[in-house]
């Protein structure tokens, strides 16, 4: 028998390529002890490297592997914006204590497996691609949320992501066995015609695969009522990792979720759209109230993260190119502003016994501006506030909704920003004004951070490069694409052609 | 030099003589001040004259002109001019006005003088005269307003010039807020004047309002009510009247300028300057004339009980206004203004007279502690004798004429108004009465311990001035007549202008004596020609039955105080004991303090505490406080759900797909 | 031009960051000293006669989302900008004469208040008007909150609980109006080529029923702003904490661009709910009128005196914007600009008065005009300015505003009126209260006993000189104001109810001989009236 | 028999896995649940690939058994962490994260 290999478009996958590559040096890299300290460099070596590859391969869409991949520009934009997280992520994490017990060449090539995933979600058309990449990106995370050994609340956190992240999975595995039973393929492409040749429109099997799918990415991008998971594993993870979660994660979801919504399920409209709207409408609300009195910044950032996550399901609500950039856009705003914050956390870990307690940025105006500048700018950038990219974010989606019929739901951002406000500027009072009269900080029981078995305080944290630089990168980008939008604008409008064009 | 010109000088020499006193209060000396106060006024009054001059240079019929500097506010088809009006009447009320003034303001020269404010004091005063001729000189209703609005802040300063007096902060108050009422009124009448004329401009209004209106239209007589509230407030005619009293507490002069010569006349100028309105609504005329009258029969019996002697003389005011708003609206212009200009002689003269026995008092203002002035204080008394005769139309005195001659005009009127004519004679005797209590009981009899030290060392008593309201000591560093005062005797200026003064209110009235010659008619006549009752015209036989009649009445009144406080002076006590109830309610003012106080004060405040204590905390903060209550307790469930179970959060997850299959499975059948 | 004065402050605070401490102040007097200059020189180069925008910038800026960066200046803007400059000088300036803690981010944040303040001036780009619009009050929450004042002790709220009170409950209507800003483009655009420019929306024009809820999205944003009656929650903490200098600007520029935004953007873009809604809105408009004169004369505390009495002349001014006629919005404009020349000498006269007394309650002032004539005779002009006097510019102004609404509203009018004389017993109340008497406490006698000092009579006097030079000549603004009046006014009358009829100012014969003198339309309002 | 009643059998499993895992404590026994829904989706994928004829089905069962294979060594790996730190196997003990 004779064996014809297939055309590989090894342009196309050469990112991938790289990346696995790059994952096993580092990995080989934590064997030899002399080689050890390298890890953090070559990570960012192949971050740097399959980054280029990626640009490289900008506005000139293809599709690889027999339909199982797509690298268009959507996948490019949001594997652009995972790997400037990873990046972030790094930095913030020499010196982390985690980094180090987990031992660092586990931990860095770990994080590109993670990164690997999304890259690869971002490019799946294919269920079986889809459901590998899913997990590619969320197991490597299990493993380190919990890397930081000598707290529980890491231990917890990495335990409960597993179980309930697990249970996601699972139903997503069991709905996409049901959209494959329904329509005879796995390729999302097959899927739309299948349903369109089958006349599937509305048929139970379809619609429960539908239901299930939607909540297995709901689960991801962590939307209500599939959010619990959220707060409690990003307050006990390492700070690094919850950054990178936080952001990298909920945008390759979301990738996954305008390619599987708008293009496999683009027929069945009508039936997923109103639940996913219903679904944003909910995660709005509870994310918004349930960062009320969080004392806890990283809980507090989960819960916005998950009222984000609602305003950002609003791009994929309505199928249009409009919807696709603009919620591309607001990931790459989301990605600055959540970085900013992040890193000035990770300092005050380092610098004070509060951990990532509100009371560790307290008076941080007048002792560390360059500290609180940062977390400043993306709290108001968060909340949306002008001359940020928060707002021209806002400003996108809202014009995204009101395109496409859903002012009401437009209007219920409006609202669940202004909730969030009264959480936000908290933060912003307790670093510039005087200590609010509210002894509910002082009083409350410290949660995670401010266990006695704290991290060591290293008091000169906030004026070092790897923390510092990054906090002011992200929040002077913030600030640029909030005055001067448009290379951001043309980036997101890009990768929504890319979709729909 | 056109009328005009001389008339935009008028008003510009009291304004700059405020400007100039009020930036110079520290350089300037106090002579000084007080100098170029009384020569400003004086100026003033010379450009008047030439300005009179000048218009009687030109033909009757073309005696009016307008004049305007430049477009105060004129967009959107309104069209306010910096205009002014030129014609007899309004000259003749600046005659009227700065002559009057220049002579208070020489009285005030020395009467002031031991006074701290004394710049404060002359730079108000000036203003005051300038706001009064921009009053009667406006062009267009709405720069009558203003001056009408500065008129009316002059006075709240002066009233409250001793402003350490809480009495006389407060007085100052009264008097303000009460005359804002009064300039709502006019603007609205305004409002409605340009929403019917499409014109603020006196000489538009005028001529288009009798093409445009009937008789009586409701339109009409709505302008004139809402002009005769602006009338009533500043002219102290029932209701509004009640500031009047209590604005006593300012210092004397200023008692006779706000009084005799320039404010409380406003109201009748006002009317006379709009009767081509007023008689397109005879209703409204009619309404101003009663209460012209029940004001002067109402003040009149106040000021027959009163004991402070200024408070008396202030209702005295009350009732003359009465009948000069009678007068005009009843059609008797010239009469009515006649008795204005005589009525400003006597009364500034009976004021100042007061004022100097008061001085004299140290402040005492209480008639009952003063009795013997007449040989303590001569000339104070002989010029206070003759503002007395003249107020009580003492047949000869200038009062005398020009009162009767309003009442001769009711009485030609016939009908109703021939029962004016007969109440308004009613309350000539009690002009006489209330006038003659005062005389008999300050000028004769045994000397009080004031006027005893004054006839035997010749100095005033001195002492620690106190409030006579309340009683508590004057701090004298604000500015108040310290130990220290200025009585005629021995002070020229006052002297001087006391003199004059008294001169006119017995001869003042000469110019117009029925039969023999109608100075002021005449003058007048330009601007009343088109009235309707210009030819009502009361003979001089009949003229001359009423004065004989008002002359009798006048010496009755007389002699009544007489036989009440000199030849009996026990009989009013006697007379109070058997009318005590209507004693009690002149004493007590006929309660209309108390009325406004309940009518309008009180709810006003309660609304306010209402406002404060309810609807602010409960509606308004709870509005803030429920949403945000709701909004946390949200919060509140969300973060309990979050129970940290793990198996709790599985269960949440698959509950939520549940539900979501579930609308799938049920949107779709 | 427009440009370089929205961005002078700007640039001015962000070099005042590199400076020594002790210059920082002086630096931003000087920025605002030069933005007062560029402002004065537009206002002469300015075209009176014209409607016409003038020194007009229009810029692309989000071409993906139709937004353009375009700037104007035109008769309604023109005076509020000057306005704005003017009252930072004296703001900013008061604040130099003294120790202010941290004083670069004061400063800093002082003159980026005053950027974003003029660009919701001038913006001419309805999302450019509502970024401006949101941004105006970030510097404000941290300089009400950083350098404000705790009232906890006196049973209020801290400084950073009064402020996030006032921006959630400002921003409340701000974000709506960002969602309805939007919603107006994209609906009016209706799939064709997508532009926030108020002109060209103008031109589109916008359906009925898309018009109402816009119009309310928008009304609450400007009604929250000024505030209106029962919008004003945040108002009596905010204006507790704030820190004088902001608060004299914050009050005397900030409110009125809520104003602004009815006759910038509502008028023009939403023509037939504007009509549809004008009673509601003048309602509304009355009861602040009324609710603020009567919370202000039962007030003790001098701030909250003056914010009751902003709550009652911005009433008088939506009132006069809604009566929908020329000479009402003429009014209302300059009455806005009266309004801000009054209230911020206020408020530094209050500071004044606080340095003297030590106390913010009139009850324990009194008496001061014994040893402080000037600034008495200062305050005296300022209160009677407050309190409309005629012969202010404020009366003009109130008079123009009333006129307007008797002319349309009968019986509005008459019920507006009666806050005048309110007005008068509380402008009164203030200044006896803080000047006449006897000072309240013995103690108090030696505080008593100073003059307004030379720097800060700089600071007041030329602002008094203001109000005084508009007194003499309103006609100054008036007629600037009047020909872009006219044309925003002129829409409206196009769908307007009866009444309008007689907002022609034409003398009532000149209409009767059109209609040969006939018992005609012309008493369409009379049942409004009570007949004699 | 037709392979529709492998789909209910694979329902009823994922159905038994996700009880299993609301009444279970144990982590290790939640695993095993875990184990169960993924199969219950490996049947399902394969019983239907068996309807619809084409392989795609069977070999994504495969790769799915690899994913859960991983799944399963992370999840022990957790567990030996937990235990190396004295730590209660208990779920429901593990609640220090709430709120």
């Amino acid at each position: 028998m004779n064996f014809n290999e297939p055309h590989i478009d090894y342009a196309g996958i050469s990112p991938i390529i790289a990346l696995t590559v790059g994952l096993c040096v580092v990995l080989l890299s934590a064997v030899f002890n002399p080689f050890r300290r390298w890890a953090p460099a070559l990570t960012m070596v192949t971050l740097g490297a399959t980054a280029g590859l990626l640009i490289w391969q900008w506005d000139d869409p293809k599709t690889l592997i027999t339909g199982a991949l797509r690298l268009d520009d959507l996948a490019i934009s949001i594997s652009l914006i995972a790997i400037l997280t990873a990046t972030f992520c790094v930095l913030l994490s020499i010196r982390e204590r985690a980094s180090e017990e987990a031992g660092s060449g586990e931990y860095h090539s770990l994080l590109l497996g993670s990164v690997l995933g999304m890259v690869l979600l971002a490019q799946a058309t294919n269920l079986v691609t889809f459901f590998v990449a899913l997990e590619t990106l969320s197991i490597p995370l299990y493993i380190l949320c919990a890397t930081n050994l000598r707290r529980e609340g890491s231990l917890e956190s990495g335990l409960k992501y597993l179980i309930v992240g697990s249970i996601g999975s699972a139903t997503l595995l069991y709905g996409m066995a049901f959209l494959y039973g329904g329509t005879g393929s796995t390729g999302f492409a097959g899927i739309a015609d299948g349903i369109a040749k089958n006349g599937l429109d509305g048929d139970p099997l379809i619609l429960i695969g539908i239901a299930m799918a939607a909540v297995g990415l709901a689960f991801k991008t962590s939307i209500a009522p599939f959010h619990q998971w959220t707060p409690d594993v990003y307050q006990g993870a390492p700070t690094p990792i919850t950054g990178f979660m936080a952001v990298a994660t909920k945008a390759a979801a979301f990738a996954v979720f305008l390619r599987f919504f708008d293009v496999a399920l683009g027929s069945q409209l009508d039936s997923w759209q109103p639940a996913l709207a219903a679904l944003a409408a909910i995660s709005i609300v509870v994310g918004n109230v349930g960062a009320l009195g969080q004392n806890s910044l990283k809980r507090l950032l989960g819960y916005s993260g998950i009222a984000q996550a609602g305003y950002m399901l609003g791009g994929v609500v309505v199928v249009s190119e409009t919807g696709a950039s603009s919620l591309v856009f607001y990931l790459a705003a989301y990605a600055l502003m959540n970085l900013a914050a992040f890193a000035v956390i990770v300092a005050r870990e380092r610098e004070t016994v509060f951990g990532d307690d509100i009371r560790a940025v307290r008076g941080l105006g007048a002792e560390r501006p360059l500290l609180a500048w940062p977390l400043t700018i993306s709290m108001l950038a968060l909340a949306g506030l002008p001359a940020t990219a928060g707002f021209i974010g806002k400003l996108y989606l809202i014009e995204a909704l009101v395109e496409g019929d859903y002012t009401w739901l437009a209007v219920l951002i409006a609202v669940g920003t202004m909730i969030s406000l009264a959480y936000y500027l908290r933060v912003v009072a307790a670093m510039w004004m005087r200590p609010e009269g509210e002894a509910a900080t002082g009083a409350t029981p410290v949660i995670a951070g401010a266990s006695p078995e704290a991290d060591p305080v290293d008091p000169e944290a906030g004026r070092r490069w790897y923390l510092a630089g990054p906090a002011l990168l992200a929040a002077a980008a913030t600030i640029f694409f909030g005055v001067i939008p448009q290379p951001l604008v043309d980036f997101a409008s890009h990768a929504g052609a890319a979709l729909f064009g | 030099m056109s009328a005009t010109a001389w008339a935009w000088l008028v008003l510009l020499f009291p304004l700059l003589g405020s400007i100039a006193i009020a930036l110079g209060f520290r350089a300037l000396p106090q002579k000084a001040a007080g100098a170029i106060g009384t020569i400003s006024i004086g100026l003033a009054f010379a450009c008047g004259i030439a300005a009179l001059i000048s218009l009687l240079g030109d033909e009757p019929e073309a005696r009016h002109h307008a004049s305007s500097l430049y477009d105060y506010a004129s967009v959107a088809g309104l069209e306010i001019k910096l205009g002014i009006f030129v014609d007899p009447l309004s000259i003749f009320m600046v005659l009227v006005v700065t002559g009057v003034s220049a002579l208070i303001h020489l009285y005030s020269y020395g009467y002031m003088q031991s006074d701290e404010g004394y710049h404060r004091f002359f730079s108000y005063l000036n203003f005051f005269v300038f706001s009064m001729l921009l009053l009667v000189l406006a062009g267009n209703f709405v720069l009558l307003i203003v001056g009408w609005a500065f008129v009316g802040f002059a006075s709240y300063a002066l009233i409250s010039f001793w402003y350490r007096r809480e009495t006389a902060t407060r007085a100052g108050m009264k008097a303000f807020v009460i005359n804002v009422v009064g300039d709502i009124g006019l603007v609205l009448a305004a409002f409605l004047i340009f929403r019917e004329l499409g014109s603020f401009d006196y000489g538009e209004v005028f001529e288009r309002a009798p093409e445009v209106f009937t008789t009586n239209e409701w339109t009409i007589v709505a302008i004139c009510l809402l002009l005769l509230l602006g009338a009533f407030a500043k002219s102290a005619q029932l209701p509004l009247h009640t500031w009047l009293p209590d604005a006593m507490e300012g210092p004397t002069p200023v008692s006779s300028l706000i009084h005799a010569a320039t404010m409380v006349t406003a109201g009748v100028y006002l009317i006379a300057r709009t009767h081509v309105l007023f008689e397109l609504a005879p209703t409204a005329a009619d309404v101003a004339a009663f209460t012209g009258l029940a004001t002067l029969l109402v003040a009149g019996t106040m000021a027959l009980v009163m004991t402070d002697l200024k408070r008396a003389i202030a209702y005295s005011t009350m009732s003359q206004i009465g009948y000069m708003i009678m007068g005009v609206s009843i059609g008797a212009y010239s009469a009515g203004l006649f008795h204005l200009m005589t009525h400003a002689f006597f009364k500034a003269l009976l004021f100042m007279a007061a004022g100097s026995i008061i001085a004299a008092m140290a402040n005492e203002q209480n008639i009952d502690r003063m009795s013997g002035f007449g040989r303590a204080m001569r000339f104070t008394s002989m010029t206070m004798l003759a503002g007395a005769l003249a107020l009580a139309a003492f047949p000869g005195t200038s009062g005398f004429f020009s009162k009767d001659e309003i009442l001769a005009f009711a009485g030609a009127r016939g009908g109703i108004y021939a029962a004016m004519m007969v109440l308004g004679y009613a309350g000539a005797l009690l002009t006489a009465v209330y006038t003659f209590r005062l005389v008999f009981r300050i000028l004769p009899g045994r000397p009080c311990p004031e006027a005893r030290e004054l006839i035997d060392t010749g100095h005033v008593a001195h002492e620690a001035p106190r409030n006579p309201a309340t009683g508590e000591p004057e701090d004298t560093d604000v500015g108040f007549p310290g130990p220290e005062h200025h009585i005629a005797e021995g002070n020229w200026p006052m002297r001087a202008a006391m003199a004059v003064l008294a001169v006119l209110a017995i001869v003042g009235g000469w110019v117009q004596v029925p039969g023999l010659d109608h100075v002021i008619t005449t003058f007048l006549d330009p601007v009343f020609e088109g009235s309707a009752f210009a030819h009502v015209h009361p003979s001089a036989g009949t003229e001359w039955l009423g004065l004989g009649v008002g002359g009798l009445i006048s010496v009755a009144g007389i002699g009544i105080a007489y036989l009440f406080y000199v030849a009996q002076p026990q009989r009013p006590a006697i007379l109070r004991q058997q009318l005590r109830p209507l004693h009690t309610l002149f004493v007590d003012k006929w309660y209309f303090d108390e009325l406004i106080d309940l009518l309008v004060v009180r709810p006003a405040l309660a609304v306010g505490r209402f406002a404060n204590r309810v609807f602010e905390r409960f509606v308004v903060d709870g509005l803030v406080t429920g949403t945000e209550g709701t909004v946390r307790g949200a919060g509140g469930v969300v973060r309990a759900v979050q129970n940290g179970f793990v198996r709790s959060y599985a269960l949440l997850l698959i509950a939520g797909f549940a539900g979501l299959a579930l609308y799938f499975l049920l949107s779709s059948s | 031009m427009s440009n370089s004065i929205l961005w002078t402050p700007l640039v001015f605070g962000l070099l005042g960051l590199f400076l020594p401490t002790r210059a920082v102040g002086w630096w931003a007097v000087l920025g605002t000293v030069v933005t007062l200059g560029l402002a004065i020189a537009t206002a002469l180069g300015f075209d009176s006669g014209s409607s016409a925008l003038q020194y007009a910038v229009d810029e692309p800026w989000i071409s993906g989302l139709g937004v353009d960066y375009s700037l104007g200046i035109d008769g309604l803007n023109l005076f509020l900008i000057l306005l704005t400059a003017v009252l930072w000088v004296g703001g900013v300036a008061f604040a130099a004469f003294r120790e202010q803690e941290r004083p670069k981010s004061f400063y800093f944040l002082m003159l980026v208040a005053e950027t974003a303040t003029l660009g919701a001036f001038l913006a001419q780009d309805l999302l450019l008007f509502v970024l401006f619009f949101d941004l105006m009050l970030v510097p404000f929450y941290f300089l009400f909150g950083a350098w404000g004042h705790d009232r906890t002790a006196e049973g209020g709220l801290t400084a950073s609980a009064a402020t996030l009170k006032m921006i959630v409950y400002t921003l409340i209507g701000s974000l709506l109006m960002l969602v309805a800003a939007i919603a107006t483009a994209v609906i009016a655009a209706d799939g064709g080529h997508l532009t926030f420019s108020i002109s060209a929306l103008q031109q589109q024009g916008l359906g009925e029923g898309s018009q109402r809820w816009i119009f309310w999205f928008f009304a609450a944003a400007f009604l929250v702003k000024m505030p209106a009656f029962l919008l004003h929650g945040w108002m009596p903490d905010a204006y507790r904490a704030a820190p004088l200098p902001a608060l004299a600007v914050f009050s005397g520029v900030l409110a009125k661009v809520g104003a602004y935004g009815f006759l910038r953007v509502v008028l023009p873009l939403f023509p037939d709910a504007t009509v549809e809604f004008q009673e509601v809105v003048l309602v509304i408009a009355l009861a602040s009128i009324l609710y603020g004169s009567v919370m202000a004369f039962t007030q003790t505390n001098v701030r909250l005196i003056a914010g009751y009495s902003s709550v009652a002349q911005l009433g008088f001014i939506t009132a006069g914007i809604f009566a929908l006629r020329a000479d009402g919005s003429d009014g209302a404009i300059l009455q806005m600009v009266n309004h801000g020349l009054v209230v911020a000498p206020v408020f530094i006269i209050v500071a004044l008065l606080l340095e003297r007394t030590g106390t913010e309650d009139i009850r324990g002032m009194g008496g001061m005009a014994l040893r402080a004539p000037v600034l008495a005779a200062l305050f005296l002009v300022v209160a009677l300015a407050t309190l409309a006097m005629p012969g202010s510019a404020n009366f003009v102004g109130e008079f123009y505003i009333l006129n307007g609404l008797f002319q349309a509203k009968i019986v509005f009018a008459f019920v507006a009126i009666s806050g005048v004389a309110m007005s008068a017993y509380y402008a009164l109340r203030l200044y006896q209260g803080a000047m006449h008497n006897r000072p309240a406490s013995q103690q108090n006698q030696g505080l008593l006993s100073r003059e307004i000092g030379v720097r800060d009579g700089l600071v007041l006097v030329p602002l008094v000189l203001c109000i005084l030079g508009l007194a003499l000549y309103p006609q100054l603004i008036l007629e600037r104001t009047a020909p872009t009046v006219e044309r925003t006014v002129a829409r409206i009358r196009g769908g307007e109810t009866p009444e309008a009829r007689l907002a022609t100012n034409r003398p009532r014969h000149e209409i009767e001989l059109e209609n040969h003198g006939g018992p005609v339309h012309y008493y369409d309002w009379e049942p409004t009236l009570i007949k004699p | 028999m037709t392979s529709e009643w492998f789909v209910v059998l694979s329902a009823l499993l994922f159905a038994a896995g996700a009880v299993g895992i609301l009444i279970r404590r144990s982590p290790m026994v939640i695993l095993l649940c875990l184990e169960l829904m993924l199969n219950a989706g490996n049947l399902a994928l394969v019983a239907f690939s068996r309807m619809v004829g084409n392989g795609q089905g069977q070999v994504f069962a495969v790769i799915v058994m690899v994913v859960a294979a991983c799944e399963v060594v992370v999840g022990l790996g957790l567990i030996v962490a937990i235990f190396r730190r004295r730590l209660p196997l208990n779920v429901d003990d593990l609640r220090e994260l709430r709120g």
